[in-house]
Parts: C-alpha cells; structure tokens; sequence
C-alpha cells in the first residue's frame, strides 16, 4: 500500500497544478448561480472551451476525438486537482460522461468526427433522455415511440429527470420502436437535435423548491435515420452502456452532508457548553465519522483499482446508496440539534445559512436520483453478489400487454 | 377496560374529517405554500370555519365560554388537523396558549380570554423561546422592567396572526414568571421568517418595553413550564400521527396503482416491507399518544412519562413516514406537484416544535429512573 | 377511554384473585427446571388439572368440552391475574390455544367429546407437527407423505421445530396425501398417537444450546382414518386456523429484553458513575423505554379489542416482529456497555447472572420462531395493509414438479 | 497510488487461506466448543502449525528473531484467521502481548521473549482489565510491591496457556505501569471462565505477590496503552473482517441453494437487500481496515484516528453479518448443528475484547475534533 504518485503520476499531477493556479478562475470571480443559472452555464462553457484549447479535456478520449488518449489514472488527477478550484465541470458530466462513451462505442465513424470534439469543448451541449413519467426504476418500461417515416422517424412522447435540457443541443433519446416485440428488446437509439421543432423543454420543480431537470415533450419531432445510435431495436444495449457511465459518475461525487454537519458541529453550542461535550451527541457523531471515513476509503480504493488498470464494477452503487439516507438523517439530526430553529430556513437567521434545512429537503432527492435505494441494492445483489434476479412476470411478453405506469384501479 | 375512544368521540372524529376534506383540502394547504413572503401562512376561511365549529373551545370548560367537552376530543380533532395539513393557528392558540392560560393565567386573565378563544376567533400563542437556547434552554434573556417587556423571542410560532402572547421573562429579582401580552402595539414588532413548511407560520418578536400583564405569581415556573410542554406534547402526537397515517396511506395507495416490471410496485418485498414497518411505526406510536390521551383526559400522575413517549414515538413514526412515502413514490415523489413533500416538511415543522428529541428523552429518564 | 373493570370485570377478578391466592404454588415449591425438565412438566400437569378441576381452565371453551363458556374478556383478566403467580402454564399453551380451537372446529363430534376435556384437564398433552427441515416460511411445501392403507393411512417423513414433543400423547400433523395437486390442495390434516410405533422425537439443539425443540421422525405410523381433522385434502384450511391462534399466543407475550435490561441499567455503574448520568445511555435507554411502551400500549389496546368483542388481527405480529430484534439489539448493548465482562457467560461471575449473555444467544431464535421478522412483515403488509401478493411462481403448479428445500447446485 | 494489498501479501494470504482451511476446518473449531469445562479452548495442533510457519514473527524484526514482512502481511493473516474462526492463542500473543514487549519492554525483556514468540511457540498476553473497569477504566486495582504483583484481572484472554503475561499495575507511589509476569508459579491462580464464545479461552487470574519485572520505567502509561490498544484495534478489526465476508458468503451460499415457494429465498427482495445491506458494510469496514492496516504500517500519526474508525465499522458489521446470517438461514439458522452461531458468538468476542464501542467513539473524537 503507498497513497504516493509514481514518478510519472507525479510529474503529471505536477503539471495539471501549475497550469490550474495559471489558468482556473477565481471563485470571486464566478457568478452565484449554481445548475440553474444561465451565467454559470456560460462560466461553465468558457471553462471547457479553456481546458479543451489547452489539452486538458476528455483525458482518456481518442486524440482524433478530441482526447488526449491517456489513461484512467490521469483522469483521476486531473479530477482530484480541479476538485480543489471553483471551476464548473458539472453541465458537461452527462455529455461527455455518459453520451460521448456510448458515441464511442456504437456511433458510425462519422458520427464519431463530427459530434465528440464539439461535445468535448463544450461547443456542443448532451443531455440524455431516458425516464419517462411512466418509467423510472423500470427504464425499459418506456413508451415514447419512433415511428418510420421515409428515411426519417417521428418521435412522440415525455420524457422527463432530464439535467440541462434547457441548454442542450443535442440529446440522446431511448425510443419503442417496436411495442409487439418484449420490452428489452422494442427499443432504438437516436440522438435528436433538441432545438428542433416538436421538442418542448418544461422545467420540473422539485420538492426542495429547485428547478434542476425537466421534461421534454416530443410532438412529431423528425429525426433522419442517420441519428441512429446502434441497430434497429437495439437500443437497450446502447442505454446500458450509458447507464454504466451513469453510476459510475454518480457513484464517486455522493454527497453525505458529512463535511457541513462537521463543521458545524464543532461550533455549535448546547445550553451553553461545546455541544461534542454532550456524549450522545459526540457518540453519534463518531459514527457518522465512521461511516464517513469508509465512505471516502472506499473512494480511494476504488481510485486506486482504476490507477491500476482495473474497471470499477457495481460496487460504486455504495457511495450513494449510503451517502444518500445519511445526508437525509444528519441533516434531520442537526435540525433536531437546532431544536425549535430548526425549523426555520430563513438564510440570514437559520445556523450555517439553512444550509441543512436545505439538505433536509433535498436528501429525498439524493435517494432517487440515478437509481432509488431499492435498484442499487438490487444491483449489488445482482451484479456483485450474483443473486437471482426478482421473478420477472413481463420476461419475454409482448411490451403492448404489460401493465406499465399509473393505473388507477 | 377500554382504550379506545368512544363512539361519540369517534362521531366527532368523523366530522372533523370531513369537514376538514371539504374545506381545507390539500389544494387549499397548496395555496398557502405558494404565497409570496408578504403575506401570512395561515388560511382564514379555514381558520374561521374551525372557530365557528366550537374546536378552539373543546376542552375549554363552559365556565369559560367553552364546550367542556375535555381533552379526548381535543385528541380526535388533533389527528384529523394533522392528516389534513389544514393551515391555521390551531395548535398555537389551543395546545399552547390556552393551556398556558388556564395554569398560569389569574381567575380574571381566563375570564377575559378564555371565552374569546373558545368561540371568538383569537388566535393566540406562546412567546418562550429565544433562538438557540430552546424551549429546554435554562437562560432567559427576556425581561420584564418597569411594566414592560424587553427582548426578543425566536421563533414564535403563528405570531403574525396573534392577537395575545403568552411570554417568559425574568423579573428585576431574576425571577422567570410568565407575562401577558397583547400584541396590538408599536414596541411589538414581528419579523416574518422562511420556515421549512411554508405552510405554517412563524417569526421572530422584538419587545421594545411593551405591555403586558403579570400572570400567576404563587407558580412554580419550571413546574408549570413542564405541564405546559407535557400536554402539548400530547396533543402534538395526535396531530403527528395523523400526518404520518396519511403518508402510509398515499404510499399503499401509490404502490398499488404504480406498475414497472409488469406488476404493482407493491408487489415487490422491498416496497411492502417498508409499508409493513412504517405502520409498526404508527401502530406504537398511536398506542403511545392514546396512553397519553388517557393520561392527559384523567389527568393521571404519570402525565410526564405519557407525554414523553408519546412525542418521542410520534416525532419518529412521522419523520420514517413522510420520507419513505417520498421514497416509495420514487421520483414523482420528489416533485413540488405531488404532496408528498408537504408531509415531509410538516414532519419537521412538528418535531421541532416543542424543542430537542434528546430533551424529551432526558425528560423521560429524569421522570421514570 | 377507561382502563378500570366494569362491576362484572371487577368481581370476576376479584374471585379469580382470591382462587388464585389460596390455590396457586408458592415459587419456593416449584423445580428449577424450565420447559425442558421433566420435573417441571409434572408441576405443570398437576396445576393444570387443578384449575380444571376448579372450573378455571379453558374459560372461553363450551362447558361440554371441559370450559366454561365465558368471553375473551373473562380469559384476559384470568391472564393478567395468573400471571402475578409462578405457575406452570406455558406446557398447554400449543395445545390448549393452538390444537383446541382447531378441533372445535374441524373435529367430529366425536372427536371433540373424547378429546377436548382430556387436553383441558392436561390428561393428554398434546403437539403440533407441521415445519419441515425443507419446509419453514413455506409450511404448504411439506413433504410428510400419508398414504392411503385400507381403513388407515400410513405416515412418513420428518417433522422440526416441535414443542413438546417428548412429552406429548397426541399431536395434529399436516400431511402431503395428493402430491400431484398444487401444494395447497394436496394436504389433510391428522392427529396421531405420539407414542405408537414409527413415530420417534429426537430433541435439537439449539445454537445457545438449550433443547426446548424435537425433531420428529415418521416410519409408517398408522393412523386409522377417523383421526382425520376435516375434510380428505382440506388440510390447509385446518392448518390456517391451527396458525391463526399460534400467531395469537405469541403476539401475546413476546420477550424484548426490556425488563432485564431497565432493571439492569438503573444499577450499573460505568467508570465509578450511574451509567445514566451518561447522556448516550440515558437517551438510548430512553428509546428502548418508548419502544416497550409502545409495545405495551399496542398489547393493552389489543386486549381492550377483546374485552369488547373484538379479535385481534394480522397486527398481532406487531409484537413479536418488533420485540424480536429489540431483544437482540438491548442484549447486544447491554453486553457492549459490560466492555470486556461482555464476552463472560458464566453465571457467577458475569453481571445480572449472565442473562444478556443468555439473551443474546436466544433473540435470533426469537426471530424466526413462529415465522420469521420476512414473514411477519409479509403478513402485516398483506393483511393489514392490503398491499398485493408476492408473485408465485408455484401457483396452480403440481406439487411433485416444485423445487423445494435445500438444492445443491 | 495503491490501496491494495501487494501480490505477494495476497500470496500470503492465500497460502494462509490453504492452510487455514486445510487444518482448522470449521470441524475443528466445533471440537474446540463441544470441549468440557475442564478442557483448555484452544487447538493445540492448529496453534502449533501457526508456529511452524512463523506467523507469530511475520512482523517481528528479524533481530528479534521474526520474520520482519511487517505489519501488512499481519493483516491479511488477521483476515484469514477471522474468516477461519481458528481456536488458538494467536491475537493475545501476537497483536497483544508481542506489541506491548516491543513498546513497553526493555531491550534485555525484547531480546529475551520475543524471539520466543516469534519461532518458539510462547503463548503470551495481556492482563489489563480488571472486570467492569475495562479498559477504558481508569481506576487500576492492581498493585505492585515488594517486588511482587498484587491482585486479580478478569478476563484474561489464552491465560491458561499463557505462559508470560504484560500486566498493567500501579506501584507504591501510585504511579501505573506494566510488568511482565511468568505464569509458572503457585502464587498466580488462573480460574476458566465460560465465554460467549466458547471457542475462545477466558479467564479470571489471581496474582499473590507474584514475582515480575518492571517493564520500562520511562513511558507515558496512558500513551503507550493508547498504541498497545490501537495497534491491537487494526489487527482486530482484520479478524473481524474476515468473519463478516463468511458470513455473507454462508448467506448467499445458502439462500441461493434454498428454494420456498418455487424460487430460491435469495431471489425475494427481503433476502438479496438484506445480503446487499451485509455487503454494504463489509466494504466499508474493509475500506477503514485498508486505511487502518496503511497507517498502522507506515508508521503514520493518524494511527489513533484509523484505528478507532477501523475497530468501530468492523465491530458493527460483524455484528450486523453475523446476525443477518443467522435469520437468512431460518430456522436452521438457528440450531447447534449449523455453524452460524459460531461466527455470532465469535463476533461478540471481538466487540468487546478491546473495550466498550463508547471508548473507541469518545477516542476518536478527542483525536480528531
């Protein structure tokens, strides 16, 4: 075990430092506005278009697809160096995440030349749209449909959890193409232009009162046949390869809410007296600083087996399985901690700026985002346990007739 | 041998219910989360419908202006306003200030106000806590000088509606004691605050030597200050317990009706499982708050111990029940449409309003050890 | 709400009191033994047959079958009286609670005659053998075959988990007479003479080694078939009432290690300290103490069904599912704040004899006997809340083609 | 950057992995716990194999007589052992009483006992605790004078076959120290005791002024004690480890062959999430335990922080795996004849063999706040 770079990963580290303390923006220098704001995404395209120009994007990418064909260990670095800036990475992790990897391995070549370069400086926006109303756990349950026009497809339909739809130019789009064939195996791939007539771009309003995704109304939206990613009816391949992409990214930025309860609560004060003084409270505050502390070694070993050379497989569920209800209970512990101000989410007067009375509202969020807690445990149970997968009663019925969605009774 | 509630409570029970689905549905709970910061958090009509149906005056005595009808009534109506949500100033003027008035408050201070709460519409509240101390806070800032109060108090819940305070304050000797205070004038000065539930109501009071009544003299403040919190406590499990059967309901109701993978979501253990262990969450804590119902109705001894568990078991079965129906709606859940979060935030609006778990635990052991 | 006799209650109590005071052993009269010594076995015979003998056994029975006719009620306030006393009632509870009421049922009138006041009186003790070692959750999956001998059938297989056996005349036993019908059609309940031949007990032992369960063993016991209960391949509706009541019984007085534990954690000093001047303690006992209210409230207001005419439902699980783990997680503590003496079972040296060791061992017994923390939640979901089924992949399917037990792969 | 073990560690842990299974089979163990009360609990042959291939020296420096691999190696046979359940002596000599020789030891104590530890077979370890003081207790009973140790400690882990023991004392002017005690001598009286764990060796021993040497006058006790315990807590928290991953590989093992109503049980939801939950843990215990053992050899400062983080996941997921095992084999789970109970009562042994969990919480948080 030895947490130190090799000479190599050390020079390059070395490298990404220096031209980050020349080059990142400063956080006065950014704008307030978080996902939601057109500012930041502006701050956030510039960014890209700076690192791109400067050989930084897309680490592990092609160079012939705008990368630099390095390996998953200078992508690590690089992570781990821009962490310590106030850069805007996060409008393009879908995009170059998830999309631009599925581009890679089922995009024509010249789908490849012309799309992925402008996807990595950001020229281009990616947003991904899979759920449905209809379809959230169960993604394959979806119902938008492609209907073959001519050398076109005419697409109908909601889609909807869809980040940055908003900004996108193009997003890709799982679509039935076929309702008579069994769920899986109905379905086809498309990237579509998103400012194209027949797409309609709502904003969702969420439960916390922000406005991070939205749904997207297909009303006869043409895409030509030459916006096919993958085979006819193969598309549950293609999603699978995204989703992969998906969990992986969400799987290593799992917020806990550890790091503000931390801070907070070697502040606080109760009846007067350091509140670590209270046993209960530096009792259970031990134990999330357990769980924290494996939280992030898990982190690291999971790094590590990428440094290495390894793929990291369904165990990276872990981080947000756990990081997810624990963010919801320490925030519910903090605001109890607050006693009746807990209740107050004022900024100017709640402790710590009602930073925890948000996090109450949005750790919901957290524990369904990118997969409820029910399909990551499934997915360890499944894929790293090797368990038998739950009965599947619609296993190879005509997608037509299986009862799908809200059905009132 | 019975615990259960009566027939006749059960009828007022079920007229509460249905009042409550006819004239404060969800959607007017809806409408006032969505009012803008000038305006109040409570809903008038709603508010005034209760009044004219007698509830603030339930368990007022009829010497006082109210229906006498006693504390097991009250417990009834508390579930029903808390599985409807319904945004009114309720809990602060009957759990809260009436109580405090009827223990602390002089013959003349309950004839004069007793009855207005009863049947007059007063809304009214308690001025106690001043921001981090908590209502299991041991310093007072507030004091009582020369006739006047001065100092602040955060949060005071419902206190833009309230007519009439209740506040703590210690005297020239340094003597806690309990003031009446009409909230009618300038050096009363209230500050709306953003609350985590938009739907109910609360802020910060600035007393600039205001007015205001001594009550009872001859009390134990600690004392009384505890039968205050213990029978609130009660009548704040009923309202918690109402809301957390109303989110196990939305998530059976979902569940059924939401298919993926060819069956009902309900179907699946891991969703039935959770519904099972949040109605074993309602089941202990409803026959903890009944407990304290009788306690509180016969006015038993171990008032203390029942109001302790009954808080503690309610404050937890509401917070794994408004989050795991959030969680067992999946992501439709974690939209401002669906009413899921309303229950969610309710939760927490309720837990912390009479102070820290770990207070009422403290409390508890103090009480029975 | 009232928790006070009405003038019948209270002098039905008052009696019961006054029968029990001049009747009931003194504790310094009664064997050490438990349930599993043969000593206690006789005192608990002896007291049975006395309070038949004064018209106390079997109050809710018909007076022809050896009770008294009385309510629930009249049955509750006696529990709560004998209770006060060291008596040995535990024996009779599989019989008297379980086997009566099915025989009421399902018996002839024959049956009910000879049978019924001999098990009230505790002439016969009697048993119930329905688990298999391949058939536990899914007790329908049993496999002891009966097959049809003239006038008679003939037994074979093995039975598990059953309670008194060893000292049993008679117990009721779920046979498989149709394996080629769905599992739930193809049984047929009997009783049978556990002392004839080919029916051999064998005691287990269990994991915190004590013997309070026998495994049965069948080699074609005859049974005539007059000693059928209920209809040829109607076994399972029998079964659902035998179940019924033992879901009852152990609703009713499920171990959650409270009373040791509160007894224990008053007394205990940590590092020269009352343990609960230590605010983790303190508020952790104070969970347990609102958990056990809730349990004993639930329990009150279940009773306060009965005394008015009620019956109990699927909720009763409630207090075994919930006590189970409290057990085993207040035992876990108990032994974790003993720090090192922890891991000491040795009855005169370890605090409080040894019981939280003792406790320890036996909560995950708790939570499988009388069907597992799965089952009951399965049974509260189902029951009560009306949620759907589990999809079953054996419905309607033949019983010799469904895999079943323990399949090596 | 690298947070595995190397190949040749997993080479080691293989061969321990073999050599484990081959000679302490879970047949063993069982022989271990069906001994009578007059039989000591510990498996000589096992212990001797141990011996011969020098695992107690794997982190000894050779000029010690060890092997000198170092204290990573020690983990991963820590791991196999835990997985193993092997009923010797080996965590009381090695992670115990070798470690306090090395801090606490002089350098004629060192030279003398611990190449004997290493390749000869002693059996050695710690008598700190001294009953419901733990060792987190402040107060030490136990005295030195007169050139002789005074008193009792209970328990003692191996201390029947322990033929050295470190004992913590206070002398005459009150100050606490250790000192290295031969047990071969009438005036120390070791009396069995029955363990929850039956399978391990525990004991009450009595000191009548017992002849022992004085181990280093120069030490801070308390921080020395801190290194003696936090060391043991890595090493410790590999044991643990290793019977939470068996018991979920027993888990998944059985439910997967074990079909009820037409399925394997492992495909009801209740099960797999019930075994993913078990996973869960593992991985971050296993994760701290990395953290722990990279500290641990290296020498780092955040020794004390990395074992309080190691000891406590591991604690709580052997106790979690251990149960959750034992449900998700039934009924069965549940009797003498099945080994699930072997691993349940091994993994309360390791809770609390270093002390109260409120002690490992308390330290933690006093290093790091």
């Amino acid at each position: 075990m030895d947490f130190k770079d090799s000479p190599a990963q050390a020079e390059f580290r070395h490298k990404v430092r220096q031209w980050l303390q020349a080059n990142a923006p400063a956080d006065n220098t950014l704008s307030r506005g978080g996902m939601e704001s057109d500012e930041a995404m502006r701050e956030g395209r510039e960014w890209q278009a700076r690192i791109y120009d400067a050989g930084w994007a897309c680490l592990t990418w092609p160079k012939e697809y705008g990368g630099q064909g390095l390996t998953a260990i200078e992508q690590v670095i690089w992570s781990q160096e821009v962490a310590k800036f106030s850069t805007r990475d996060g409008f393009f992790a879908i995009g170059i995440g998830n999309c631009g990897p599925a581009i890679m391995l089922y995009g024509s070549d010249q789908q490849k030349q012309s799309l992925l370069p402008r996807m990595a400086r950001a020229d281009d926006i990616w947003c991904q749209l899979f759920s449905e109303p209809g379809a959230g756990s169960d993604v394959a349950g979806l119902k938008t449909r492609a209907d073959k026009d001519g050398d076109s497809w005419k697409i109908n339909g909601q889609k909807i959890w869809t980040s940055q739809a908003q900004y996108a130019d193009y997003g890709v789009i799982l679509t039935r193409t076929d309702p008579t064939l069994p769920k899986h195996k109905g379905l086809t791939m498309f990237f579509v232009d998103m400012k194209q007539p027949g797409v309609e771009v709502r904003p969702i309003k969420q439960a916390d009162g922000g406005q991070a995704f939205n749904e997207v109304f297909f009303n006869d939206a043409v895409v030509p046949d030459v916006q096919r990613l993958g085979e006819l009816n193969g598309g549950w391949g293609v999603a699978l390869a995204v989703l992969m992409n998906e969990r992986l990214a969400i799987g290593s930025v799992a917020p806990n809410g550890w790091p503000e309860y931390w801070d907070m609560i070697r502040k606080l004060e109760l009846d007067g007296k350091p509140a670590l003084e209270d046993s209960e409270v530096r009792r259970r505050t031990a134990d999330w600083y357990v769980k924290n502390a494996g939280l992030k070694n898990a982190q690291a070993r999971m790094l590590s087996a990428v440094a290495n050379g390894g793929v990291p497989g369904a165990e990276a569920s872990l981080g947000k399985l756990v990081g997810a209800s624990m963010c919801q209970d320490i925030s519910a512990y903090a605001l109890d901690l607050f006693a009746e101000m807990g209740v107050c989410a004022d900024e100017q007067m709640a402790l710590m700026q009602a930073q925890f009375q948000k996090a109450y509202l949005y750790a919901p969020g957290l524990r369904v985002a990118g997969g409820t807690d029910e399909v990551m445990r499934n997915i360890i149970a499944e894929q790293v346990l090797g368990l038998p997968a739950d009965v599947r009663v619609d296993k190879g019925v005509p997608f037509n007739e299986i009862k799908a969605g809200n059905i009132r009774q | 041998m019975n615990f259960e509630f009566s027939e006749e409570q059960k009828l007022v029970q079920q007229q509460a219910r249905q009042f409550l689905t006819e004239q404060s549905p969800l959607s007017v709970v809806r409408e006032v989360l969505e009012r803008d910061a000038s305006q109040v958090r409570i809903h008038e009509d709603v508010w005034q419908g209760i009044v004219k149906l007698g509830w603030p005056g339930v368990a007022i005595d009829e010497q006082y202006g109210g229906l006498g009808m006693g504390y097991l009534e009250l417990c009834v109506l508390a579930e029903e306003l808390g599985r409807s949500l319904a945004p009114t100033p309720f809990s602060s003027t009957v759990y809260l200030a009436a109580e405090a008035l009827l223990l602390a408050g002089t013959e003349a201070q309950k004839e004069r106000w007793l009855p207005a709460i009863a049947t007059g519409g007063l809304v009214a509240g308690l001025a106690f806590v001043e921001a981090t101390n908590g209502i299991a806070g041991q310093a007072l800032n507030m004091r009582w000088q020369d006739g006047g109060l001065q100092g602040r108090k955060t949060p005071v819940f419902d206190a833009e509606m309230a007519q009439l305070l209740v506040v703590s304050a210690i005297n020239e000797a340094g003597e806690p004691g309990f003031y009446l205070l009409e909230t009618d004038q300038p050096s009363v000065r209230c500050e709306s605050l953003t609350s985590i539930d938009p739907t109910r109501s609360i802020a910060a009071v600035e007393f600039s030597k205001a007015a205001a009544d001594p009550m009872r003299q001859d009390l134990d403040f600690a004392a009384t200050m505890g039968v205050i919190q213990d029978r609130a406590a009660v009548l704040f499990a009923f309202e918690q317990l109402g809301g957390a059967q109303a989110c196990l309901e939305m998530a059976t109701d979902y569940t059924r009706q939401r298919y993926a993978f060819g069956r009902p979501i309900a179907s699946f253990q891991a969703l039935k499982h959770k519904m099972a262990d949040m109605f074993v969450a309602i089941e202990l804590a409803r026959s903890n708050a009944y407990y304290g119902a009788w306690s509180l109705s016969t006015g038993s001894d171990d008032l203390t111990e029942a109001a302790c568990v009954a808080r503690l078991s309610a404050s937890d079965a509401y917070y794994q029940c408004s989050k795991e129906n959030m969680q067992a709606h999946g992501g439709m859940g974690y939209t401002w449409e669906l009413d899921c979060h309303l229950y969610y935030r309710r939760a927490q609006h309720l837990a912390s309003v009479l102070g820290r778990q770990a207070y009422w635990k403290d409390r508890l052991i103090a009480e029975v050890a």
